[in-house]
């Protein structure tokens, strides 16, 4: 099973590499919708297809919304990296966070033992053994969402609104009026 | 460890940050940190042999309360992935106004700004 | 009550997209409306020590609300400011089109800033603070030039990556406690000590939220950011946005969540002095009015963290203040360099000129904000500044104390500067011909104006514990939060 | 706008096809907001499959034919509406005197488990968030998809002054 896992998620990681070296935009889109379904694989292995279904959905959209914004612009191929300098300065970074960041690993839980085992008053196992009495939700997921965190979730439909506002603020045909011009009261188009 | 791999897959994100100069691939390279942090968050709820958080009419509670994988490690994924997909959006269309003006989808090519 | 402080402004963003198109007028009477009862609730807050759990859950299963004296401060600073910069907005958003949006975006930050002040829940917080930065990306393209876009494109990258990062930090505070809830994981981290992975979720949270607080290694967005928004979005940036989803923040998890230990003082005292030296040296060199504001703002919010750092009631006394009045004072000259613009058309220094006779409200309020900022007596960023310089003193940070005093006097230096050029001289040929100031861009102003004024008497509660203050600082220094206090809303 | 690729879809026999499954998206995407209490999905997975519904449509028979279902304006109106039904049945919960705000103020221990009618307003909010997710990433496609992909001819402050 974890082996499985690692195999995938090194495929993921394979996928990400070319995303971030291809030249052909095109191709970069696509491996980045490889590593989203990797993912959403991988999640259904590890017990989540909630997450999984969500996964594969958002990813359609996005690949939908990033073919779209990228067909008939990629004109030329995205060569080009920052100078050499700035080169050095960002895989040191990358190299530094990326040792740093494996250290803390050694002291990190087992895989696969579950905060749940080790902290009894965490609220998972609360929602896990009342989740269906106290919300009559069989889906615990579902419950922690809507009815135990739906406050976080009333946050993330409204960054979800927040965004769309953006975007119909950024691609506005006309942003500005001169001075002692009519208000103005056009919704796009 | 299987949670490095996560973390890897983090770190080629970040790559792909800080050495692009494409702002297509900016995007996209904050795409794949995302999905690492979720694959890290997705990870840390796991419980070996674990079943999926979603009871049926048979299992009792208790026994389900001791399979189940976490199910608020999912939820907070759930979450990020909306809030991804919202901050994606604006990004792309940030990129194709940008596009727009200046007929490139190169970043050293837009300086209009003042050092 | 507690949970009306977000969902009121968020009922009328909802609300804008539905009737806002159709009636400028009732976009700009909803959101002053609305912010105006944010300030009312605020006011109200006041003294109240509340925990208010969402959905009725107990403490560690659902979602906690926090009220405690220091988000009462932050409250009432994001919403006065708020309502000011709203309200200026009426006149000056006509410049640009789509005023509905504008305002709906501008609820959206107002509700997101809020969240994150009143969150009690790591995850919360972190979805909260996500509705703000989204807003803000917005927002900085309002504008939808070239430089705007651009701008806005650079923010929303390093915005991102920072909120990949604090989220990176969240799942190993996740992974590690088994909470999410602050007050939980303070007494968790108390049973189980501080192990390596909670050091790097700090360090992710410090380097996370530093970037949305610009603090000097990571401020390379802001000076693009700050002027490319419409001027009064660039005065509730400068003004409350940075400090809410930034200082605040790091200030209530080193000290009420992860506690306080001198190394991690050690970090914040040398981010706060390299920010004040750097924001302030670099603010110098600007021509662009807006610009030279945006790299003060950055040494200002020095000031700010090098008092959080000497972590002396003194020094946090002195931080909090200075947040507050950096709050006004750098809101009014935004707002100052906004009528400028939209009086004249331009803010370069270098093409304005002459406007003390045109603009005499402009004038005399930017006279009061630059006094303020560079701390000269009577007004309130003095007061601020000599707590902070007290409180370096009384720690032993002489160095410290000394070069805190120096960038005060170059904090005057650019003021001077801007008040030379845009103001004192002779207007240049070719400049536009000026109409009389708009009138309620100038009751916004002057409002700014008088609050720096009034502010001083805050010390009437004593120099130690100013009003308002004061409490603040006792829930800042009170020690990790407790999981005890219970009560409703 | 100018020099966009496929605003006149894919020709009849893909519009045709996409006709049909139409229908069968759109009630598949329902199905998963409304059972999302009690298997896998829930309102944002059914939300993104009835928007990828409309996203089929406007690819296939063109921008007109997408529009002439489900406008632009519908769309954020609809959206808008799913928020305000969000924080509506948020808000009932503070009506009551010991409520608090996203209390799921249903009964829920009624003995319905298993079935369409439980989980007190998990449903509810579930349709609220399918409703805000289908119209607001439909709408989000459709901006995306109309910006012209030629860039502007060099005139330096575009079309905003």
């Amino acid at each position: 099973m974890i082996e499985v896992i690692a195999i995938l998620i090194l495929l993921a990681i394979a996928a990400a590499i070319i995303v971030v070296e291809t030249t052909n935009l095109l191709f970069s889109v696509i491996s980045v919708g490889a590593v989203g379904f990797l993912l959403a694989i991988i999640f259904l292995l590890l017990g989540a297809p909630d997450v999984a279904i969500v996964q594969i959905g958002v990813e359609v959209i996005s690949l939908v919304i990033l073919v779209r914004a990228t067909m008939g612009r990629d004109v030329e191929p995205a060569v080009g990296r920052r100078d050499f300098v700035g080169m050095v300065v960002a895989v040191t970074l990358v190299v530094a966070i990326g040792l740093f960041g494996m250290q803390i690993f050694a002291d990190f839980p087992e895989f696969g033992s579950s905060v749940m085992e080790r902290v009894a008053q965490a609220p998972s196992n609360t929602y896990l053994r009342e989740g269906l009495a106290s919300t009559g939700t069989p889906n615990t997921v579902t419950a922690v969402l809507l009815d135990y965190r739906a406050y976080d979730t009333l946050g993330e439909v409204t960054v979800l609104f927040c965004a769309v506002m953006g975007v119909l603020a950024i691609l506005r045909r006309k942003a500005r009026v001169p001075l002692g011009g009519d208000d103005a009261t056009e919704d796009r188009k | 460890m299987i949670y490095s791999l996560s973390l890897l897959l983090i770190l080629v994100g970040l790559y792909g940050v800080v050495v692009n100069r494409n702002v297509m691939k900016i995007v996209l390279s904050l795409l794949v940190m995302e999905h690492g942090v979720h694959l890290l968050l997705i990870l840390i709820g796991y419980r070996a042999e674990g079943r999926p958080p979603i009871m049926d009419a048979t299992t009792a509670a208790t026994e389900f309360a001791a399979n189940a994988v976490d199910p608020l490690p999912q939820a907070m994924v759930l979450t990020s992935i909306v809030i991804g997909l919202g901050v994606l959006a604006l990004l792309v269309a940030l990129c194709v106004r940008l596009y727009q003006r200046y007929g490139t989808f190169d970043v050293t090519r837009m300086r209009r700004l003042r050092g | 009550m507690i949970p009306l402080f977000i969902a009121l402004p968020l009922a009328a963003a909802f609300l804008l997209p539905l009737f806002g198109g159709r009636h400028p007028a009732f976009a700009d009477w909803l959101a002053n409306g609305i912010l105006l009862c944010l300030v009312i609730l605020a006011f109200g807050s006041i003294g109240q020590e509340a925990v208010y759990h969402m959905g009725a859950w107990s403490t560690p299963i659902g979602i906690d609300l926090r009220l405690d004296p220091l988000a009462s401060l932050l409250l009432i600073a994001v919403s006065v400011i708020g309502l000011i910069t709203a309200f200026y907005s009426v006149q000056y958003m006509r410049t640009y089109t789509a005023k509905h949006r504008y305002y709906g975006l501008f609820l959206l930050l107002v509700a997101g800033m809020n969240g994150v002040i009143l969150a009690g829940d790591l995850f919360n917080l972190y979805v909260l603070m996500e509705i703000a930065t989204v807003a803000s990306y917005a927002l900085v393209a309002f504008g939808c030039r070239h430089e705007e876009l651009e701008a806005s494109f650079r923010y929303a990258v390093l915005g991102t990556l920072s909120s990949i990062i604090i989220l990176i930090g969240v799942a190993l505070v996740y992974a590690m406690t088994g909470t999410l809830n602050m007050a939980h994981i303070a007494s968790r981290i108390a049973e189980i000590g501080m192990g390596p992975p909670l050091m790097f979720a700090l360090a992710l949270f410090v380097g996370g939220f530093g970037l949305k607080a610009a603090l000097v290694p990571f401020h390379a967005w802001l000076p693009d950011a700050y002027p490319s928004a419409p001027a009064p979005v660039s005065a509730i940036f400068a003004g409350v946005l940075s400090k809410v989803i930034g200082i605040y923040v790091i200030a209530r998890l080193l000290y009420n969540v992860f506690g306080v230990t001198e190394v991690e003082l050690e970090v914040l005292r040398w981010l706060g002095v390299i920010s004040m030296v750097v924001g302030g040296l670099l603010a110098t060199g600007q021509w662009d009015m807006k610009r030279l504001f945006a790299y003060s703002s950055i040494g200002q919010v020095g000031y700010i963290v090098l008092g959080l750092g000497l972590g002396t009631p003194l020094g946090v006394v002195g931080a909090l203040y200075h947040l507050l009045n950096h709050a006004v004072f750098k809101s009014l000259l935004f707002l100052n360099a906004g009528t400028v613009e939209y009086m004249t058309g331009t803010r370069d220094l270098k093409q304005l000129g002459g406007l003390n006779r045109a603009m005499p409200v402009t004038r005399a309020t930017t006279l009061v904000a630059s006094m303020s900022i560079a701390g000269i007596p009577p007004f309130n960023g003095f007061w601020s500044k000599l707590i902070i310089i007290v409180a370096c003193v009384q720690s032993g940070f002489l160095g410290f104390a000394a070069t805190a005093v120096i960038m005060s006097i170059v904090t005057l230096g650019y003021q001077l500067k801007v008040q030379r050029h845009a103001f004192a001289t002779a207007p240049l040929p070719g400049s536009a011909a000026v109409v009389t100031e708009p009138r309620l861009m100038c009751a916004a102003m002057i409002l700014l104006a008088l609050g720096c004024v009034v502010l001083p008497l805050l010390l009437l509660g004593g120099f130690a514990s100013p009003l308002l203050i004061g409490p603040a600082k006792e829930a800042l220094l009170g020690g990790v939060l407790t999981l005890l206090p219970e009560a409703g809303g | 706008m100018n020099g966009n690729p496929s605003n006149n879809g894919m020709g009849e026999i893909v519009e045709t096809v996409a006709r049909w499954l139409r229908g069968f998206i759109l009630v598949y995407g329902i199905s998963v907001v409304l059972y999302g209490h009690l298997s896998p999905g829930g309102g944002f997975e059914g939300g993104v499959v009835i928007a990828c519904g409309f996203i089929l449509l406007t690819l296939a028979g063109g921008e007109q034919q997408g529009q002439r279902f489900f406008s632009r304006r519908m769309a954020l109106g609809f959206g808008s509406a799913g928020l305000l039904i969000f924080l509506v049945l948020a808000l009932i919960g503070m009506g009551r005197a010991d409520g608090a705000f996203l209390q799921n103020v249903i009964g829920t221990s009624d003995q319905a488990w298993f079935t369409l009618f439980s989980g007190g307003l998990i449903p509810l909010l579930n349709i609220g968030i399918g409703l805000l997710v289908a119209s607001l990433l439909f709408l989000v496609f459709t901006l995306l998809a109309t910006v012209g992909t030629a860039p502007e001819k060099e005139d330096p402050e575009g079309d905003d002054s």
